[in-house]
């Protein structure tokens, strides 16, 4: 990217036009196939008579996260970024699992009755 | 003394002659409960007297007057590590034995007898099996595992009955229970710890701890006529539970005679024990809890049963040890005032609004 | 007191004058208040504002204790006593604790402690004032339009279906607050992590700063739970969405677990910058550097991490599953390791230390003993089992009292007494600032001890009236109050006097090691003549005393 | 969003003209213009993670009302217009992708450009808002807002909702059927939240469009810009998220 000049305020890498399109036409491909999971039925499977895997959910959220990925390294830079900016993300992700995390366990033990 | 203030003078006589430090120990796990308060108090006022110690000896000999120039230290991993790891071991000693007493305060024993209470703003409502109501107010025998199930019909509740060191929320929509086994007669606060609204504080009462004997009387001369199971029934024949759940060939509800308690499998696969919690949830909520083999017809109870009608109904199915019983109900049920109890039509959200959702089933 | 037992050094008052050039004499007018940019103006704007606001609350809490005087409630209506102690809560919680000592001594000293000209977000800064302000007069306003009575949990489905007072205004005021707290935060992380000044390592900053890097943490990521949570609450009393309410299928513990999971926390994010405050004045009044700088440091991280996974335990017996009361009572005695380690940590500093004994060292002698009790009462209520015995009784008012009033307010008081001199360019007087301390002490002891046995006996809190057999220890609680009362008011009268009557301070009246010791009082408004070089640890005295003699060298040679 | 205007410290009138040396749009309190925009950048991320906690707690609602109620969630699912939904996503990717032209435009300070895909950007928030109204109107029409005028009717009776029969809906017992009440709640809670956040951006976006045309972001400062762009590009991830499991739970026969 030859004619870019970095600037005075950006010691940092600037993204070129190239990758936003290639990340542009990831994510329409994500969307796609997100919607088009909905609509099949990819079965379940039996664990425990109880403990029952689907698989749709857990393909539109892998999905979806692989998306929210790419918007993250490439849009917002993460890739190209500071130590200290990944550690923010980081820290963002492990505390947003904690709070549904913690909470969820309470929900489900419940279930499990008395002791 | 003299130049004391006679007011403060007389308060602290009367303090000192008539006013307790300490809650009077009247339940079986009062002593347990107190064992480990006494432990944690000795461990704090170890504690304290050691920093209090420290700082005043170090005041005292490290003053600028007697040491003008300070030392630098830098510190001491050995001095650190020990005051992090000798903590740390009290504190998991504390945890063990706390959760040890907590087990014991939310497992109640197999042969407790069981009440139900209901709180609401503003009074706790206690339902004897028996069929005695009281309010604000709880007669128990000495000597007798007692095991409470709690109720809210409105907001959060807490009872709480210090002499026994026991409390425990009452929750809408769920019930919760505890335990206690009464060791002194006499009477004893019960308080309603959750702040509650307006008259949190008049949400106050009596615990009675009776003789045997007295009990017995008491239960006698208290009764309402109808025990609860016997309401219950009155309540399962008027809403024509029976019509499905009678044990007949073609029955399309499974029979609920000694189901209480049994493993029940669920549509869904699950298994689950049939205990109070599931079968409320079962009359409020039923397509969630669908026995196997049946279809989930049963309609919605949710805003049409008041709490004391589904713990009669509870009752009467916890009695149901034969299906014979339900044939008679099945008989009798025209019998019965058809107006009383005939719920609103179902679906009407009116009667699942909020606070409205108070019973029109009155036994 | 004899001239050997005090470190304070102040300069000939004869010839001392107060530098004219200041942050204070910069700019005149109103307007050069409410528009700047100074975190120095604006930790002042601040410091009248809370002060502003724990008069409001203490009065409600004067009101409390009156009405608990006698068994019956006959001061007021019941209902009327609900919104008191509803109000002192909410006042004392969001508009004096949390933003005491951050907003006022962390705005203030913050920047100076890194060598830096200001807050890295100076607008931000400001407007998190505004914020705050703007909440304050919204929830001054509830109070003088009925009030709310829900208590300063918000329980559901109390405060959504079941009162028909200001839930939605004080909710909203909380909600703007918690944004001005997260602002202040996230100012403070930002400054930490890129304005500090060359030399000023991690391992270079003062404890004060450390900590408030960690309540600063706790504040960005746990307020905006609150935030949503009293957003649903909202929603539910005005549309009626079936979130909280368990006759739609909602379950009211989830709004616990989502205001606790703030509201825990948030107890850490009162303590830690009062735990900043008493290391910094250890160390100055014992010449010695802080025992065990790092273990100090990371215990306060420890302190925000570990305070994210107890939250639960405020819900032992609300019907949290048994296995979650484990997990979290365990998690609750692990958070309680790092304030003993504090605890001691202090306490070693005083060895061999060389210890005088001004106003702020006898706060902190307080914060010390009242912080450990409040502590360890913490533990009774984190063990699963005695928490069933002392949970909603006022054993747990007495404990949180301990720690916020008794710790965190007593840090703050020293704190303000530590650094007035640097603030205002003016001494106060020792005499009675030191009588002032004792009488807090006191006053203090004798509110919130009974309220210990009060709480053993059985006492449930928020209560109007009480069985009788608790009044003698109501009547000593509410005769301690009177006389905490007074022991907070003098400190204003005397600081206020000594703005304008105080002998002037000098640099660094304590001959402490900070920066913000090392430049002018009251400092310039960008704080230092040239960027300051850190070339020296933390609380290192020797440093200092060169430092000194060679100042005095330099104008022996100067004069010679 | 109001800390993102208050970090922009890009306005060249209020520069600190003391300090020749150095650019004019430097604060007074930084060193260098790298600390400034390192420090508000810093600052932008940890806005941002304050905004994954604020979701954090309806998520969290979420799991819990979905895994409790399921089949309700399902129905009420259906009742969403994914054709709709599509198209939003797709709206709002591709204001993201303008919106990281945008910042790149700006990095090499390209004047037209950078207006053009603020312009591009904003046109497309517009569109994304305008989609969602139609879609609110629906619920509205159907009576699935929830409160007092809630109607169960689609659930209870699925062949009388075109869209229920589309989606070959059984009619869901009372007490499940109750239950969509807590799935509309979270719908509305968590898009109107989105929604929310989309407004006060598109707010944003107006007044930077009118700066940029003055080039106030091709001269060298754009950490406004770049700042603004986390932002937008944050909001696209939370519905990246709601469009997955709001729309998508189930639309195979179930």
């Amino acid at each position: 990217m030859s004619e870019q000049r970095v600037l005075d305020e950006h010691a940092h890498h600037i993204v070129g036009p190239r990758v936003y399109v290639t990340i542009l036409f990831a994510l329409l491909l994500g969307t796609a196939l997100t919607v088009g999971a909905s609509f099949v039925d990819l079965g379940s499977w039996h664990l425990t008579s109880s403990l029952v895997i689907y698989w749709n959910p857990i393909v539109a959220l892998a999905i979806a996260c692989s998306k929210a990925v790419l918007v993250v390294l490439y849009f917002m830079h993460v890739r190209y970024s500071t130590k200290l900016t990944m550690l923010t993300v980081g820290a963002g992700i492990f505390m947003f699992l904690a709070l549904v995390g913690m909470t969820l366990s309470d929900y489900i033990s419940r279930a499990w009755g008395q002791w | 003394m003299s130049h004391i203030s006679p007011v403060i003078w007389q308060f602290l006589v009367k303090w000192l002659t008539n006013s307790a430090l300490f809650p009077p120990e009247a339940s079986r796990l009062a002593p347990q409960m107190d064992a480990l308060l006494f432990f944690l108090i000795l461990v704090s006022l170890i504690g304290l007297t050691i920093v209090v110690l420290l700082v005043v000896g170090f005041s005292i000999l490290y003053s600028k007057k007697r040491h003008p120039v300070a030392v630098q230290v830098e510190g001491s991993t050995l001095l650190e590590a020990t005051w992090t790891i000798i903590p740390l071991g009290l504190f998991l000693v504390m945890f063990v034995w706390g959760a040890l007493i907590y087990f014991r305060v939310f497992t109640p024993p197999a042969n407790a007898m069981n009440i139900y209470v209901v709180g609401k703003q503003w009074m706790w409502k206690a339902e004897h099996p028996g069929g005695q109501h009281e309010i604000n107010s709880l007669h128990v025998p000495v000597g007798k595992a007692v095991q409470l199930t709690l109720i809210s019909q409105d907001v959060f509740h807490s009872f709480s009955i210090p002499a026994f060191r026991v409390k425990r929320e009452a929750i809408p929509g769920r019930y919760t229970t505890v335990w206690f086994e009464a060791t002194v007669p006499g009477t004893y606060h019960l308080f309603c710890t959750q702040y509650c609204g307006t008259n949190h504080s008049q949400m106050i009462g009596d615990v009675v701890v009776m003789t045997p004997e007295d009990y017995r009387k008491w239960l006698a001369e208290s009764t309402s006529g109808m025990s609860l199971a016997q309401n219950g029934e009155r309540l399962f024949a008027s809403l024509s539970c029976a019509a499905c759940h009678n044990a007949r060939p073609d029955a399309r509800g499974p029979s609920l005679a000694n189901v209480y308690g049994s493993k029940l499998t669920l549509s869904s696969g699950g298994t689950v024990t049939a205990d109070d919690a599931y079968l409320r949830e079962a009359i409020l909520n039923p397509s969630q809890h669908v026995t196997q083999g049946f279809a989930p017809i049963m309609p919605t109870y949710q805003g049409q049963i008041s709490e004391e009608g589904v713990i009669a109904l509870l009752e009467y199915i916890k009695n149901l040890n034969s299906d014979y019983r339900v044939q008679q109900t099945l008989t009798t049920t025209d019998l019965l005032p058809g107006s009383e109890g005939k719920a609103a039509p179902a679906g009407s959200k009116s009667a699942a609004q909020g606070p409205a959702a108070q019973g029109k089933v009155k036994p | 007191m004899s001239s050997s037992a005090t470190i304070v050094r102040l300069p000939d008052q004869s010839t001392a004058r107060i530098p004219k050039l200041n942050y204070l004499s910069k700019e005149n007018g109103i307007l050069s208040w409410l528009l700047t940019g100074d975190h120095k103006r604006i930790a002042i704007l601040y410091l009248i504002s809370i002060t502003f606001f724990f008069f409001i609350g203490g009065a409600l809490a004067g009101l409390i204790r009156l009405e608990l005087l006698t068994p019956q409630s006959d001061l007021m209506a019941t209902d009327t006593y609900n919104k008191v102690f509803t109000m002192h809560g909410i006042i004392m919680i969001f508009f004096f604790l949390v933003p005491s000592v951050p907003a006022t001594l962390g705005n203030f000293f913050i920047p100076m402690m890194l060598g830096a000209k200001d807050l890295a977000l100076p607008k931000v800064n400001l407007l998190s004032w505004y914020l705050y302000m703007g909440a304050g007069i919204l929830a001054l306003y509830t109070m003088m339009t009925g009030g709310v009575d829900t208590g300063w949990t918000f329980t559901t489905p109390l405060s959504t279906h079941y009162v028909n007072t200001n839930v939605l205004t004080t909710g909203l005021a909380v909600f703007i607050a918690g944004f001005s707290s997260i602002f202040t935060g996230l100012n403070f992380i930002v400054t930490i992590h890129k304005m500090r000044a060359p030399g000023m390592t991690w391992f270079r900053m003062p404890l004060f700063v450390w900590a408030h890097y960690a309540a600063s943490i706790l504040m960005v990521l746990g307020t905006p739970v609150l935030a949503i949570a009293i957003v649903l609450v909202a929603l539910e009393r005005t549309i009626g969405i079936g979130v909280f309410d368990p006759t739609k299928g909602g379950d009211p513990l989830l709004f616990q677990h989502l205001f606790w999971f703030y509201s825990h926390p948030a107890v850490y994010i009162m303590i830690l910058p009062g735990m900043g405050v008493i290391s910094e004045v250890i160390s100055t009044f014992s010449r010695k550097r802080v025992f065990g700088y790092t273990a100090v440091a990371f215990s306060s991280v420890a302190i925000a991490v570990f305070g994210f996974f107890v939250w639960a335990h405020h819900m032992f017996i609300m019907g949290i599953s048994n296995y979650s009361t484990l997990v979290f009572s365990l998690l609750t005695m692990l958070v309680a390791v790092p304030s003993a380690i504090k605890i001691f940590n202090w306490t070693f500093t005083l060895y061999k230390g060389s210890i005088t004994f001004e106003t702020p060292m006898l706060y902190a002698f307080g914060f010390m003993g009242l912080f450990t009790i409040g502590g360890m009462t913490g533990v009774f209520l984190g063990t699963s089992g005695t928490d069933i015995h002392l949970t909603e009784t006022y054993f747990i008012v007495a404990h949180f009292h301990f720690v916020m009033v008794g710790g965190m307010l007593m840090a703050f008081l020293a704190g303000i007494h530590f650094w007035w001199p640097k603030m205002t360019g003016r001494m106060y007087p020792e005499k009675i600032s030191q009588l002032a301390a004792v009488v807090t002490f006191i006053g203090f002891n004798l509110t919130f001890f009974p309220q210990f046995i009060l709480g053993t006996l059985g006492m449930p809190r928020r209560y109007a009236s009480y069985p009788p057999e608790f009044q003698i220890l109501n009547v000593f609680s509410t005769a301690g109050a009177s006389i905490l009362g007074v022991g907070y008011l003098l400190p204003v009268l005397y600081l206020t006097w000594s703005l304008k009557y105080g002998p002037i301070a000098g640099n660094n009246p304590w001959q402490a090691t900070g920066l913000e010791w090392q430049t002018q009082s009251p400092p310039l408004t960008e704080n230092f003549t040239e960027m300051p070089i850190m070339d020296h640890e933390a609380y290192d005295y020797e440093w200092l005393e060169n430092q000194q003699t060679r100042e005095k060298e330099a104008e022996v040679t100067s004069a010679g | 969003m109001p800390d993102s205007t208050a970090i922009a410290q890009g306005a060249p009138d209020t520069a600190g003209s003391t300090h020749g040396e150095h650019p004019p749009y430097l604060r007074h309190h930084f060193n260098s213009a790298e600390q400034q925009a390192d420090a508000s950048n810093f600052a932008m991320w940890l806005f941002l993670l304050t905004e994954v906690m604020f979701f954090g707690g309806l998520f969290t609602a979420y799991l819990i009302y979905r895994n409790w109620y399921y089949a309700a969630f399902v129905a009420g699912s259906h009742q969403l217009n994914v054709v709709w939904g599509t198209l939003n996503t797709l709206v709002l990717i591709l204001s993201s992708f303008t919106m990281a032209m945008g910042v790149w435009c700006a990095e090499t300070r390209r004047r037209r450009g950078l207006v053009l895909c603020l312009a591009l950007t904003l046109i497309l928030g517009l569109g994304f808002l305008g989609i969602k109204t139609i879609e609110y109107s629906e619920k509205i029409e159907k009576h699935h807002v929830p409160g007092a005028h809630y109607s169960l009717q689609s659930f209870l009776d699925p062949d009388s909702d075109d869209a229920a029969r589309a989606a070959g809906d059984k009619p869901l017992p009372l007490d499940m059927a109750r239950h969509t009440e807590v799935y509309f709640s979270l719908y509305f809670a968590m898009t109107g939240m989105h929604a929310l956040h989309m407004i006060i951006g598109i707010g944003i976006l107006g007044f930077m469009i009118f700066r940029a045309r003055a080039g106030a972001y091709t001269a060298g400062h754009v950490t406004f810009v770049e700042n603004f762009g986390l932002y937008w590009h944050f909001v696209d991830i939370i519905w990246i998220y709601l469009f997955a499991l709001l729309y998508l739970i189930s639309r195979h026969g179930t």
